[in-house]
């Protein structure tokens, strides 16, 4: 047990420091003291993270196997994605300082990365809703915090009642898993839907009404059709910062539970896995899409927008469920990794532009789109960043929202079935109508003259993720490989058990000196290695 | 061939451009100011040097096909995406291309652009245009294909749009960014079955023979078909063919040098480039090589059409681009290598003459103070000489004048077509020769309003001499510019003779890129083309009737007409009665012109502007009618939309189950 | 456990989530709404209990506990946000609160019409001197 | 046994339409109880005795019952005050078929979290907002017809599914298996006993995790709630908004 907790130091340490804050904050009040007392957290979070990154598991495999928290290079991916996401949200947040609660505000605020950060440790049921509770539960505390005007009291009331509406589906459909299963523990319940003696009636009746219910859970936290109904409205009447936690932390959350849950645990239930989320994804895609195109306010875009990459999302979770039988799926779970990461850059640096200009009173704040009007020539440099980052949102190349488009489509296909084909064509389409709404916003920037002042901070921590997160769209979207071959790793642990030997080409290799003199006529060794597994591109 | 160091570090020709986009990039506004131009002009040349020995390297290969691996770009689980390399003739030929016209064009431009805003932007642009351009015809596999694809794309929204400030400027950008996703959709699809089907993007797999020609024909005639058509929509997105070429006449409104560069000799041809990469491929496709053959027909013919009544100098040459396009898609829609090798030809030696034409009414701006209508001009032949005989060297090529560069290339096109079997290649043949007259008659009327006569508006006038006069803009002609010029004039006139002459033309050369089965099939082909004399002869005459018909009727206030009439009174009579003429002109030409040209505006404004628009209005309006009542704001009905959606959806699955 | 039990267990939990689902949607009263959601984990809670005896492990109980304990932070902060929502409108009705919704969209339900005399704490602008625009005075003190 | 599950949800469908308040008392509410009382009936159809159990099987019938017709109550009811006592109502007849099923530690803490506390604070609440009596939203619902139409297609799911559920019966672990701990019975431990010593081995994390929540809610209840000066930014600091 001990080297559990060792294992999750970063996360008990986190919650260890933001508890004390809630005791200490309830005689500080403000403080300037808290941006820095949160950052000191993350840093020790990260220290410690860094320790344990590379621990391992207990040697006994059956106390490894029935252990809350799975040790492997998914859960630590994701640790890591989570840690740098919360630096930037907290950089985003830096002058709340002034909020009367703000102890609270900071301390509600990291303890969303440790929610994430055990999301994706998890590996039992019970631990997975504690931990996506540990997310939701500071979030509404968060949205109360954030403005106090009527429209954030909405907001806040609205995500609060949907949210635990949703936790109830999401809850039913546990229990229903573990009534077919018989266990909590993702492991044990994997092992004991493949053990053929045990094959029971259960499985086909309570299976799908699980697989659906918990579907919906994760849909909601995802923004997925039908469940994505708050978005545009919280995320219109809440803060910058929040819309841009709230794109973030519950929907990494829902698709890293969906992994973990619906692809790994539950396996014979991959063809209810796998057209629940081809509906859905369609659906989420075209909503997301199409509503986006009408919107005016960049919050609510931002939030359609987030719809639809849950869609596209979704596409990646379909493909990872659909490639079981064992051994063969982590192409899905591969490309839904990196489609987090690019995910996280771009929309936590867009959101970070538009706080940007909101943090000087005289300035001129963004909150329609018309607001990004002349900023090409008021603001070159934010503008640039920003038009960088939309491209990625697009997905054109040389951008990492490009690679991670790609990966989902290309996982799409990869299952060769052709439902998912289609599929990929719907979300290429997708992604053109995608385009507008966000080439909209470019084109505002550079092609119409702006009024009013301008001001941002050069120096501020915003303008630092803006910088950080754009520069990273950019140079790992023109040489993607570090990230990919993460994503690669990851996915190669979630299958555990199943771990299949890594293919001799994805080892790093110098291939500049040999140079071919192949034309179009390849022998009969290579075409029939061209014709089967190591595929080239 | 492949020891060779030009084909080892081919690579090098894209990483200079890149590495010259950068550094103007970076230093380019602070320290490089009016020396912005330098990286990027360095970087051309070296690629047109390079690639010039990387080309006499493939010429004298027996093996003339190399793949170069430069480096391991993506690698996901079992997709891999290598930035590979293709040496081969014609990659080789079209680096040549790209690289040469494009560093003499940056040569002129680093004249043409000074005092401009964003001088350095403009050459980082350029300078990541190359780059792209130079990968996209190297690359070795159709992912990357896609990738450079799109940057040329970028690249050329991003100089369309160079004078963002203007409305126009930008609303053309867009309109050229959005036709061209139209196509770019089709061609991702394309992409998208092929490896469905075949499992691999490697050129070296997808066109072998007993690999990816194989899995597409036996997946069924209508997959490869399908695939053909695909691939065939990116081309006609790219190369500007009916009915996706409404985005080029508008993108005349980025620089001048950049509409030489992207909008006439390189990006333009990609499609071209692309089709005849996968010629393979084609030639299989039932029925496809019809559809190009049309397409290409009817783009020649309606844009050669629409340039004769154009006003606006750019665009009169933008259609003629279009319409040039055309016909090298008529040559492809052959299905043959021979055709492709035509096409191909007819590429190269278009770049030549159309950058020095687009050159030319650049310098003619300038002159002019960015006066466009060719009405307004005249008689600038005095003013600018050197200007007025490079132009001059350029549209006779254009025209195809016998012996200039476009009369073998186009001839090679017209034979090509001539020779196919079957009906609709007659007809084409028949539309490419009346296009032929067209194109000398509309290339003739520019020139004459714009270099002959007398200038027809005073300001126009004393704005060209103020220009000439003027020293503090530097002499009219600097050598900066002229030689560009001139080196394009003898490229215009000899490139086809040399090539057709010299070499006994492209199909050995070429073939060479298409295997050894297909060369014996060509060359076979060829010397049936060898004989077509009397092919050249017709062309020739078409050409002269065109050009001469453009003379008569633009070229009169000239001192030639007027003493040859006093010489020949009784014939001066009959052809320069220039009433009737002008009323037989008006009721038989202009008039149905007029007419035809009408036709195309609509089609543009109504059926392809009305498709891009229909891109983004039929989901906002199926959103704002069926999508946006849902977002009512009320709780209640929000969880009713979830509870209801997942009650169905867990019916659904019960249901289903019990079914099956 | 007989396969008999559980299922009946499984048939009352499902009815009690169910109608809890229902209540939701059909109640305009906050409190109502968020005990409707209650009862759906009780239906959540008995279904737990019930596989846990069927598979004779304690798991399902662990579960099961852990619900009943998240449902009362969730309680606490239910009761909070309604109290605050209540300060603003002095109403519970649900239907008060959809000013955030698509542009354009006219609500399917009108707001209820208020009942009670106007509320006192709304801000009124000070009157200005003249000639100057009324500016509504910033909210200092938080009204919820 | 899934027809009857059918017919069973499309009476409680109907049932719950006509019971839901909609402006004046009439007689549909007396019809849609009455119908809800045919649907109970069908439910009990649907529920098997327990071989050899007698008592707990007239206990899951009589509770159960109870349990379902209060829940039915509780969403019916126009006053709060009587959802509210309904609800409590209902999660008693829950805790007791909780102990009829030998999960006694459970039940008692329903009772108390949720008879005890939870619904005290409820009435608390209810009464601080609402002394006046039931207000205008409490006598009109929602998309009756819609929230109906709900109830039956997720009845039909859930209750279609379970009237087809078959389990496999306890599991016995095989002795090479690697997950024994994880699924094995541990009904030789005394109740509370086996409870604790998974609830501290195997879930000892959540119950950090759950810990923290607890107080996460107590002080977003405190932050929420409380009605609190703010200190206005001063003019030349950031915005809060």
């Amino acid at each position: 047990m001990v080297d559990l907790f060792l294992y999750l130091t970063p996360e008990l340490l986190i919650i260890l420091l933001a508890s004390a804050a809630y005791v200490v904050a309830a005689w500080l009040g403000p403080a300037r003291l808290w941006p820095w007392w949160a950052l000191v957290t993350l840093a020790c979070a990260a220290g410690a993270l860094a320790v344990v990154s590379g621990m391992e598991g207990p040697e006994d495999t059956a106390a490894a196997a029935v252990r809350a928290v799975s040790y492997d290079s998914f859960a630590v991916t994701l640790r890591w994605l989570a840690l740098a996401s919360g630096l930037a949200i907290v950089a985003m947040a830096w002058y709340r300082a002034e909020l009367a609660t703000a102890g609270e505000y900071y301390a509600s605020l990291v303890l969303l990365v440790a929610g994430l950060g055990l999301v994706a440790a998890a590996n039992d049921l019970v631990l997975l809703f504690a931990s996506l509770e540990l997310i939701s539960i500071p979030t509404y505390v968060l949205l109360y915090m954030e403005r106090r005007d009527l429209e954030a009291r909405e907001a806040a009331a609205k995500y609060f009642y949907l949210s635990v509406l949703a936790s109830a589906l999401f809850l039913f459909g546990a229990a229903l898993a573990y009534g077919v299963t018989g266990s909590t523990n993702f492991r044990a319940m994997h092992e004991l839907l493949l053990d053929p003696d045990r094959l029971s009636t259960s499985v086909p009746s309570l299976g799908p009404m699980a697989i659906g219910l918990l579907l919906a859970g994760v849909g909601f936290k995802m923004a997925a059709v039908p469940f994505h109904f708050y978005a545009g409205d919280v995320y219109q009447g809440t803060s910058n910062v929040m819309a841009a936690a709230l794109s973030w932390f519950p929907k990494a959350a829902g698709l890293v539970a969906a992994v973990r849950v619906l692809v790994f645990a539950l396996p014979g239930l991959e063809r209810e896995v796998a057209w629940l989320s081809w509906v859905i994804a369609v659906a989420t895609m075209t909503l997301g899409n199409t509503m986006a195109l009408l919107q005016t306010n960049v919050r609510r875009l931002m939030a359609f927008s987030g719809v639809a990459h849950a869609g596209y999302m979704l596409v990646g979770l379909g493909a990872a469920s659909l490639q079981a039988p064992p051994g063969a799926w982590f192409r899905g779970v591969d490309s839904l990794v990196l489609y987090l990461v690019s995910y996280a850059l771009m929309t936590i640096g867009f959101f970070a532009v538009v706080e940007l200009f909101g943090q000087n009173p005289g300035g001129r704040r963004i909150e329609s789109i018309d607001d990004f009007a002349g900023l090409g020539q008021q603001a070159p440099l934010p503008a640039a960043l920003a038009t960088v980052l939309l491209i990625s949102l697009i997905g054109l190349p040389f951008t990492l929202g490009f690679w991670g488009k790609l990966s989902v489509f290309y996982a799409a296909i990869a299952t060769r079935d052709a439902r998912y084909v289609v599929l990929a064509v719907i979300g290429l389409l997708n992604a053109a109508i995608g385009a507008f709404y966000y080439l909209r916003i470019i084109a505002y920037m550079y092609l119409r003259s702006g009024y009013g002042r301008v001001e941002y901070r050069a120096a501020s921590p915003t303008f630092a993720v803006v910088v950080i997160t754009a520069a990273l769209t950019l140079l790992l979207g023109i040489w993607p490989r570090p990230v990919a071959q993460l994503a690669y790793r990851s996915a190669t642990a979630v299958q555990g058990a199943f771990a299949r030997q890594i293919p001799e080409h994805t080892r790093r290799h110098d291939v500049r000196r040999q140079v071919s003199t192949r034309p179009f006529r390849p022998t009969a060794v290579q075409a029939a290695v061209g014709a089967g597994h190591a595929a080239e591109y | 061939m492949s020891d060779s160091i030009f084909v080892q570090y081919i690579w090098l020709v894209p990483a200079v451009s890149l590495l010259a986009a950068v550094i103007t990039a970076i230093a380019g506004n602070r320290w490089l100011k009016q020396q912005a131009w330098l990286p990027c002009m360095l970087a051309a040349a070296f690629g047109a040097v390079w690639s010039a020995l990387a080309l006499v390297v493939v010429a004298q290969a027996d093996e003339p096909v190399a793949f170069v691996p430069v480096l391991e770009w993506l690698t996901v689980s079992d997709l891999r995406v290598a930035y590979e390399l293709l040496v081969d003739p014609l990659s080789a030929l079209m680096l040549f291309m790209v690289t040469f016209v494009g560093s003499l064009i940056v040569a002129f431009a680093s004249w043409y652009m000074a005092h401009e805003e964003g001088y350095a932007r403009f050459f980082s642009e350029v300078a990541l245009f190359l780059f792209s351009m130079t990968s996209l015809v190297l690359v070795a596999n159709l992912l990357m294909l896609y990738v450079f694809w799109e940057l040329v794309g970028l690249c050329s929204y991003l100089l369309i749009g160079f004078y963002y400030t203007r409305p126009c400027a930008a609303a053309a950008a867009k309109k050229a960014f959005v036709v061209n996703r139209i196509g770019d959709f089709g061609f991702a699809l394309g992409i998208f079955l092929i490896w469905v089907t075949c499992g691999t993007l490697s050129y070296r797999q997808v066109l072998a023979v007993d690999q990816g020609l194989q899995q597409l024909t036996a997946a069924g005639p209508a997959v490869l078909t399908t695939v053909c058509l695909l691939l065939f929509c990116g081309a006609v997105g790219k190369s500007a063919q009916f009915p996706l070429h409404v985005w080029l006449p508008d993108a005349m409104e980025g620089p001048t040098p950049v509409s030489a560069l992207i909008h006439a000799a390189t990006m333009v041809t990609a499609g071209v480039y692309m089709v005849a990469r996968f010629t393979p491929l084609f030639a299989q496709a039932a029925g496809v090589g019809t559809v190009v053959l049309v397409i290409g027909c009817v783009t020649a013919f309606i844009a050669a059409f629409t340039a004769l009544t154009q006003t606006d100098f750019k665009r009169i040459l933008a259609y003629s681009t279009i319409s040039q396009l055309g016909y090298m898609f008529m040559a492809l829609g052959i299905g043959t290598v021979a055709g492709a090798v035509a096409a191909i030809f007819h590429v190269f030696t278009h770049a030549f003459f159309k950058a020095l034409l687009f050159l030319g009414s650049g310098s003619v701006m300038h002159a002019t103070g960015g006066e466009l209508n060719v009405w307004r001009m005249g008689g600038l032949r005095k003013y600018l000489p050197v200007t007025h005989w490079t132009f001059l060297c350029a549209a006779l090529a254009l025209a195809g004048f016998p012996l200039l560069s476009g009369f073998w290339s186009k001839d090679a096109i017209l034979a090509t077509v001539w020779q196919a079997s079957g009906a609709a290649t007659q007809l084409a043949g028949a539309v490419g020769l009346i296009t032929a007259a067209l194109t000398a008659f509309y290339i003739g009327r520019a020139y004459f309003l714009v270099f002959w006569g007398e200038p027809r508006d005073r300001a126009i006038e004393e704005q060209v001499e103020h220009y000439v006069r003027d020293e503090a803009h530097g002499p009219p002609e600097p050598l900066i510019m002229k030689a560009p010029l001139i080196v394009l004039a003898v490229g215009s006139v000899l490139v086809g003779a040399v090539i057709a002459l010299a070499f006994g033309g492209l199909v050995p050369f070429l073939a060479g890129a298409y295997g050894v089965e297909p060369l014996a099939h060509a060359t076979a082909e060829h010397d049936a083309h060898g004989h077509a004399w009397g092919m050249m002869l017709l062309s020739a005459v078409v050409a002269l009737a065109g050009l001469g018909l453009a003379y008569v009727f633009y070229g009169q206030p000239s001192p030639w007409p007027d003493r040859l009439a006093e010489q020949l009174a009784p014939l001066y009579r009959i052809s320069v009665n220039k009433f009737w003429l002008d009323e037989l002109g008006l009721i038989l030409v202009v008039r149905p012109m007029l007419a035809i040209a009408a036709a195309c505006r609509v089609l543009d404004n109504v059926l392809v502007d009305g498709l891009v628009h229909a891109v983004a209005a039929v989901p906002a309006w199926f959103a704002r009618l069926a999508l946006r009542p849902m977002h009512n704001g009320l709780v209640p009905f929000y969880a009713l939309a979830m509870l209801l959606g997942l009650a169905v959806i867990l019916t659904l699955v019960l249901f289903q189950i019990q079914g099956g | 456990m007989p396969v008999e039990f559980v299922r009946n267990y499984l048939i009352i939990s499902s009815v009690l989530f169910s109608i809890g689902a229902a209540g939701f949607v059909a109640r305009r009263n906050l409190i109502t709404m968020f005990l409707s959601v209650e009862l759906m984990l009780q239906g959540v809670a008995l279904s737990l209990v019930a596989f846990g005896r069927a598979w004779g492990n304690y798991h399902g109980e662990v579960f099961a506990l852990f619900v009943i304990a998240v449902a009362a932070a969730e309680a606490a902060i239910a009761l909070a946000l309604v109290l605050v929502l209540y300060r603003h409108r002095h109403s519970l009705d649900v239907f008060w609160w959809q000013q955030l919704r698509e542009p354009g969209t006219t609500p399917p339900v009108p707001e209820p019409v208020e009942e009670a005399e106007v509320s006192t704490e709304v801000h009124w602008p000070k009157l200005p001197p003249a000639g100057i625009e009324p500016v509504r005075e910033k909210e200092t003190i938080d009204v919820g | 046994m899934v027809s009857i599950a059918l017919v069973a949800a499309a009476c409680s469908a109907a049932a719950f339409l006509l019971a839901l308040p909609r402006g004046q008392i009439g007689t549909g509410r007396l019809i849609g109880y009455a119908l809800g009382g045919v649907a109970l009936l069908l439910i009990w159809l649907l529920l098997d005795a327990v071989p050899g159990r007698a008592g707990l099987t007239v206990i899951t019938y009589l509770a159960g019952a109870f349990a379902i017709v209060a829940a039915f109550l509780m969403v019916t009811r126009r006053s709060p005050v009587a959802s509210a006592l309904w609800f409590a109502a209902s999660v008693v007849s829950g805790a007791v078929l909780m102990f009829a099923a030998g999960a006694q530690f459970l039940g008692a803490a329903t009772v108390i979290v949720y008879a005890g506390a939870v619904i005290v604070m409820f009435l608390f609440v209810i009464m601080l907002a609402q002394q006046e009596g039931w207000a205008p939203c409490d006598r009109e619902a929602h998309e009756a017809p819609l929230a109906a139409l709900t109830l039956l297609f997720l009845l039909v799911a859930l209750l279609g599914a379970a009237a087809r559920y078959r389990p496999a019966g306890p599991y016995v672990p095989k002795p090479q298996q690697q997950y024994v701990s994880s699924v094995a019975a541990i009904e030789q431990k005394p109740h509370t006993a086996g409870l604790g010593a998974l609830l501290f081995s195997e879930h000892v994390v959540t119950i950090e995790v759950v810990g923290t929540l607890l107080l996460v809610a107590m002080v977003g209840a405190v932050v929420i709630a409380a009605r609190r000066l703010i200190v206005p930014p001063p003019e030349d600091a950031t915005n809060v908004g």
